[in-house]
């Protein structure tokens, strides 16, 4: 519908869109976090160390504006009262505070999903717990670079 | 002094099939505001937050979320949810202050 | 009284295009860009996913304000904008598509936000809502929606040249410390990145538009005053004759292409 | 009435002009040869660090924005050439013109004129009399360039 004729710009939209829409996990969850996250996951974990795997987090590698990025958290679970997903928890590593949202899931959602739009101040990490039924923690995170404006003002 | 919840927005769909997972979509208007943020005199606005939604299934809760500022503005929540039955939802925005707004849906069974 | 207004109106529209064809109308001016494309070819794909879809589109919160704003009776005359021009979704249509227009009483251009505001003075006895403000980008942003998909079709012959003129002399001079004209970005420069920013070719059919950044949906001469400020330049009040000129030569700039109002952008 | 207009006119010319002069007294005096300023603006030798600093930062130099440049940084802007061995290519002089004023070499290049005060139009309150660049910048700046070879 929208057909681009700069090619200038499709080459720049190519690049962008090379690194989209596909689900990312590219460094280790345990790679060292801001001491507020670290805290903030901490409280959380108490002694239990989360384990990598499960969690399909979706954010833009690039956010044309960090006051509103989109981004979506699927945890795979059979969402049922013995198995489920009960918190999904996600912070923005390197924001003012890191605490970003806290769902709270139950069976009758029927699969563990959810999205909202966040608000990054700088390029950072952001990062994902979920805790199931069991006690079991999963952990994510992935970065997500915020865009620089031209003008200086 | 918090300013007050705007119009929420949902969308789900009227009527489902047993079994059938749905997903509900909701916007709520309003600023968030942080409480970082300084006014063109210099002031600091004060922080006015919409902290928790909560969505009831026919009276019980089903999903919830607590919110901190970095949520932009106007928020939008999207989750699934597994229709087994035909029921009311209520969704509920709540404030740092305690205020708060609902808005009821019904969902029927297909067919 | 109300009916004898538009009478007068439509009869000065005439009588303003029997004189533009009497002196002879100067040709039309060649556009720098003959083919226009929308910023949102140079949105990235999670923005246009936000503007594609009528409920991801906070936007749409603005829409409804303003169509309960429609209804509404306000002003010592007891109308609402419903009470003259009736289901909005009808009389509306295409209105967007053809702003900002000349205004023969007036004797100038004036935009969408003006003229919602010259009805509240003029008929309903309501005060005019400042330009910007989210009132006022509510019904806005609600009449625009309207127009969606119409091409936009400003008309620039006539009595309307001298503002256009001066709108085209405004977007073609330096300005400010960085001594940058409009185009020195959306036309020498499009598709080229600023920074992160990858340049449009500043094309206003997506106006108001919700911006990403300023969380709310905002006017264009908003946006206008954001550009003049970048360039370290005084920016000329919202509002007023500069930008109502520029914004009307913005619109001639979009000819043709699709309203898309309300917009997302970054 | 009508005198006291002008009368106060004058007093605001008379308050207003001394501090508008002294603020262009402030550029230093250059001289151009050719497509080149040969000598420094200031007697303190430009600082490569510092210039990397002004090259860098947004409000100053902000040369990333429209400049590719060979250093570790998201997002560098594509309007003007890459810098990259830009030191290689020009002399500090030829280099030093077109930071100080780019339209003298070009009228039509949209690269700011960074020590220049004069034949701009509808400057913001907060930058009137101001040039983007101090002459100490400029050399800073200046100095950097130089190393990128």
């Amino acid at each position: 519908m929208h057909q681009p004729t700069s090619p200038t710009r499709r080459g720049a939209m190519a690049l962008l869109a090379a690194g989209v829409t596909v689900a990312l996990l590219p460094r280790p969850a345990w790679a060292q976090l801001s001491a507020a996250t670290q805290a903030a996951v901490d409280r959380i974990r108490g002694s239990r160390t989360p384990q990598e795997g499960r969690i399909t987090l979706r954010a833009p590698p690039i956010a044309e504006n960090g006051n509103t990025v989109p981004i979506s958290v699927l945890v795979d679970s059979p969402m049922t009262p013995a198995d489920h997903v009960r918190r999904i928890y996600v912070f923005a590593d390197k924001n003012p505070t890191p605490d970003v949202a806290t769902f709270t899931l139950t069976p009758a959602l029927g699969r563990a999903q959810v999205d909202t739009r966040i608000r990054l101040g700088q390029t950072q990490d952001l990062v994902v717990l979920a805790e199931m039924s069991d006690g079991a923690l999963y952990m994510a995170r992935t970065e997500v670079k915020v865009t620089i404006g031209g003008c200086g003002g | 002094m918090a300013s007050p919840i705007g119009q929420p927005r949902v969308r789900l769909p009227a009527q489902a099939r047993v079994g059938e997972v749905i997903e509900i979509r909701t916007l709520i208007s309003h600023a968030m505001e942080t409480g970082q943020r300084r006014d063109q005199a210099g002031n600091v606005i004060p922080r006015d937050i919409i902290k928790r939604f909560e969505a009831k299934f026919d009276g019980e809760t089903v999903f919830a979320m607590d919110l901190a500022p970095a949520i932009s503005a106007n928020p939008y929540i999207a989750f699934p949810f597994r229709v087994e039955r035909a029921g009311r939802f209520e969704f509920t925005w709540t404030n740092e202050a305690g205020d708060s707004r609902s808005a009821t849906h019904e969902i029927r069974i297909a067919g | 009284m109300r009916r004898a207004g538009w009478l007068a109106g439509a009869g000065a529209l005439a009588l303003g295009a029997a004189v533009a064809l009497a002196q002879g109308s100067p040709p039309e001016p060649r556009r720098q860009i003959p083919n226009p494309e929308s910023g949102l070819n140079y949105a990235t794909p999670e923005t246009r996913a936000i503007q594609e879809d009528d409920f991801l589109n906070p936007a749409f919160l603005w829409v409804e304000e303003g169509e309960q704003a429609w209804n509404r009776v306000e002003g010592t005359a007891g109308y609402s904008c419903a009470s003259c021009h009736q289901d909005a979704t009808v009389s509306m249509r295409g209105v967007r598509a053809r702003m900002p227009a000349y205004h023969p009483r007036l004797q100038r251009v004036v935009t969408l936000e003006q003229q919602v505001n010259i009805c509240r003075t003029e008929r309903m006895g309501a005060p005019a809502l400042p330009i910007d403000s989210r009132p006022l980008n509510a019904i806005t942003t609600y009449i625009a929606l309207q127009s969606r998909g119409m091409p936009v079709n400003v008309d620039i012959s006539g009595p309307a040249r001298p503002f256009f003129d001066k709108g085209e002399q405004f977007y073609n001079t330096r300005r400010g410390q960085l001594d940058l004209r409009c185009g020195s970005c959306h036309e020498d420069n499009y598709g080229r990145y600023l920074r992160a920013d990858l340049l449009s070719q500043g094309m206003s059919n997506g106006f108001p538009t919700y911006r990403l950044k300023e969380q709310r949906v905002i006017s264009l001469q908003f946006r206008l005053q954001g550009c003049v400020n970048d360039v370290r330049g005084e920016s000329p009040p919202m509002g007023g004759e500069e930008f109502t000129n520029l914004e009307f030569y913005l619109a001639w700039r979009a000819q043709g292409l699709p309203v898309e109002s309300p917009s997302v952008r970054r | 009435m009508r005198l006291a207009i002008p009368a106060a006119l004058a007093l605001l010319l008379a308050l207003s002009s001394p501090a508008a002069l002294s603020r262009d007294t402030q550029l230093v005096p250059f001289r151009i040869v050719e497509d080149s300023i040969p000598e420094p603006l200031t007697s303190q030798p430009g600082d490569p660090a510092r210039g990397r600093e002004v090259a860098l930062d947004r409000s100053r130099g902000n040369c990333i924005t429209c400049h590719n440049m060979p250093v570790e940084a998201d997002f560098q802007g594509n309007l003007g050439p890459p810098l990259d061995g830009v030191g290689e290519r020009y002399s500090i002089g030829e280099l030093r013109l077109r930071i100080v004023d780019m339209k003298r070499i070009n009228p039509e290049s949209n690269m700011p004129s960074f020590y220049r005060l004069e034949g701009l139009h509808g400057v913001r309150r907060d930058w009137v009399g101001r040039t983007i660049l101090t002459a100490q910048e400029v050399e800073d700046l200046l100095a950097y360039l130089m190393t990128l070879r």
